[in-house]
């Protein structure tokens, strides 16, 4: 019974890494890419900007 | 560099892969020596580090709490040799469970060994009725020694 | 291996950086795999029965194996982009070669985390020096220094051949690494088949890697948009330095 | 261009770079000594049970190897940077490939030499009997100092001109050399034992399959890592 019970915390420790990882490389993902895309527009802009004068 | 260089150096590659994977390589090692093949070697295979594989022989399991000491016989159906372990074994260790022992044949006729591992077969089925779960493991060793 | 088709190509963007525009990864493939993947693994923990040997042990396979196969196709996807990209020197490849080994990298901890998990209770150690194990240890070590080598070369060229090259002959390591290893010792059960496997493990298993497929195939999309993003951003810096009025 | 012509240009490289590193007050002898203190402190870390000396001596001695050879190589390519010389022996006629069959000839002399002074070391140091099968002892290791430069130079010529070079050339060659590793070593305590599992022959031809991938692997790239 023991073993069934520790057991049990591999198994929910195993799915909480599964998803610590999944959301937390969304969520890095997520904060890159929405610097990098006003990073991006910024600098389009400014260009722009530049050319039309 | 020359196309014909790469193209025919890239042809050395996979046919040296293509060695590797399906050439004879693999039949020339063994992970483990089989308790027949550990005694066929007589005096050769005393005192030299060896890992020695097989099943743990139903009932033959000696645990003593205390003292931290483990004996088992390990069988690979033909022949069997007597283990000395010292330290908890792994949780799923039990009778009729395929092992690996890391160690040296004594001259006493005992493997004293310094790991145990338990081997879980790549075979994944809930229990049927009546079925006892170290049936299979006698297939994986058989399927090991060949 | 032209030098005048890579100066062309790189004018042409300092040209029009708008004609590059890198596409938008839709936020909803995010909600639909991770949905895909709730999904999956609720319907594989309530249809299994208890495993033989291991009981409910078992249950960390849906999530082990669908990462060790993820990371596998990242690495696959590494190399094919790499080596094309070294043969016809599209800057694209460089940068989707890049970010398949990030999302790689990410997988392969996380099998390697999932497998200790997994040992420990089921083998009795959290490691052993066998041939699945080592093999995958040292695919992430190759691939983490991949990862080092970009971060430590400032020239973007540089970077490229450099790391294509890192990665080709890298994943060319793979294959002799687990053959080696697994002459040495082995502990890890040989991969399980539909044989092998209850027919009532097998559909979670397949609907959870499909669920991971998704996962992973949007992780290098966004990550792929992200270097496109950065990259254009820096062309852009580049030719109004260069005096692009 | 003729084959003449090539080989010229390599022995020209690889005499240079041998010539200058045996001249240099840091280079042989430094990196030579570096390998044999290696090797003295794994004795004492490991200590004085004569019995685990002995076990442990394959692989004291490929790990002193393994640290002295990473400085080894990057010095090869550091040199050249620092001296401005990589610049104009680009610019030379004749292909690529030479500059890395000449490094990689240097290279090799330079670490046979130095092997040969950690080998002598290990087996006076950690008390090694030499086996009556010494010829095929040395193969091993004529097979594994090849894996290692060949891996080392062609990584050395992209981390010496990075920004991190004393880390990222470890990063990036220790774990592509594991099978070296481990071939050697077990291939070599295996000679020096009773090959009880009868595993020498079979790491054997891991070895010389290794270095014939990596060798033909690393030519083909290097021309694509040396563009300026």
């Amino acid at each position: 019974m023991t073993t069934a019970a520790s057991n049990l915390n591999f198994i929910i420790a195993a799915y909480a890494v599964t998803w610590i990882v999944i959301l937390g490389y969304l969520w890095r993902l997520v904060r890159k890419g929405g610097r990098a895309r006003a990073d991006y527009e910024r600098m389009a802009q400014q260009r722009s900007g530049e050319k039309s004068q | 560099m020359k196309r014909g260089w790469i193209i025919g150096g890239a042809a050395v590659i996979v046919a040296v892969f293509a060695w590797l994977l399906f050439g004879g390589l693999q039949k020339n090692v063994v992970f483990f020596l089989t308790p027949k093949e550990l005694l066929a070697k007589g005096t050769d295979g005393v005192g030299v580090p060896v890992r020695l594989g097989g099943q743990v022989k139903p009932g033959s399991v000696k645990w003593n709490a205390q003292t931290l000491d483990l004996r088992f016989i390990v069988t690979d159906g033909a022949r069997e040799v007597p283990v000395h372990s010292t330290g908890a074994p792994p949780q799923m260790f039990r009778d009729g469970m395929g092992v690996v022992v890391e160690g040296r044949f004594g001259t006493a006729g005992v493997f004293e060994a310094t790991g145990l591992m338990v081997k879980h077969s790549n075979e994944y089925r809930p229990p049927k009725p009546g079925e006892e779960a170290h049936e299979k493991y006698k297939t994986l060793i058989q399927q090991s020694s060949q | 291996m032209k030098p005048e088709g890579q100066l062309n190509s790189s004018s042409d963007r300092l040209r029009d950086p708008s004609a590059a525009r890198p596409p938008r990864t839709s936020i909803w493939l995010a909600f639909v795999s991770i949905g895909a993947v709730i999904v999956a693994q609720t319907y594989a923990i309530l249809t299994s029965p208890a495993e033989g040997d291991m009981g409910h042990l078992q249950k960390i396979m849906y999530v082990h194996v669908p990462a060790a196969w993820m990371t596998f196709l990242s690495f696959f996807v590494v190399f094919a982009f790499s080596v094309r990209y070294l043969w016809q020197r599209r800057e694209n490849d460089d940068l989707l070669a890049a970010s398949a080994a990030e999302v790689g990298a990410t997988f392969n901890g996380l099998t390697l985390m999932l497998g200790m998990i997994w040992g420990r209770p089921a083998w009795g150690v959290w490691w052993v020096w066998d041939a699945r194990l080592t093999s995958t240890l040292v695919l992430f070590l190759i691939f983490v220094g991949y990862l080092a080598l970009r971060a430590f070369t400032d020239d973007t060229q540089q970077k490229a051949r450099w790391s294509a090259a890192v990665g080709a002959i890298g994943a060319l390591n793979v294959p002799i690494v687990y053959m080696s290893v697994k002459w040495w010792r082995t502990l890890h059960q040989p991969p399980s088949s539909p044989a092998t496997l209850d027919p009532r493990y097998t559909m979670g298993l397949r609907l959870n890697a499909i669920a991971l497929l998704l996962v992973m195939i949007y992780f290098i999309r966004k990550r792929y948009e992200i270097a496109r993003l950065e990259r254009a951003t820096e062309h852009m810096a580049e030719a109004a330095a260069m005096g692009g009025k | 261009m003729t084959w003449r012509d090539d080989w010229r240009r390599v022995r020209a490289i690889a005499r240079k770079d041998v010539t200058t590193e045996l001249r240099a007050k840091a280079g042989f002898n430094s990196v030579a000594s570096l390998g044999v203190t290696i090797l003295i402190l794994l004795g004492l870390a490991l200590g004085p049970d004569a019995e685990a000396l002995r076990n442990a001596s394959v692989g004291a001695v490929w790990l002193a190897t393994l640290f002295s050879g990473v400085l080894a190589f990057n010095r090869s390519f550091q040199v050249e940077l620092e001296s401005g010389a990589l610049e104009p022996l680009l610019l030379y006629p004749g292909p690529r490939w030479t500059i890395f069959a000449g490094k990689l000839l240097g290279n090799l002399i330079f670490l046979t030499l130095m092997v040969a002074i950690v080998v002598a070391a290990g087996i006076v140091l950690f008390g090694v009997q030499i086996p009556a099968d010494w010829p095929s002892l040395i193969g091993v290791l004529a097979l594994g100092v090849v894996g290692l430069v060949v891996l080392g130079t062609f990584y050395a010529s992209m981390a010496s001109r990075s920004r991190a070079r004393e880390v990222l050339l470890p990063l990036l060659l220790f774990p592509m050399l594991v099978p070296v590793l481990l071939a050697a070593t077990t291939a070599s305590k295996a000679l020096l034992g009773a090959d009880v599992m009868h595993e020498a022959g079979a790491w054997i031809r891991l070895l010389v399959a290794y270095d014939l991938v990596f060798l033909i692997a690393t030519f083909i790239a290097f021309e694509h890592v040396i563009e300026a």
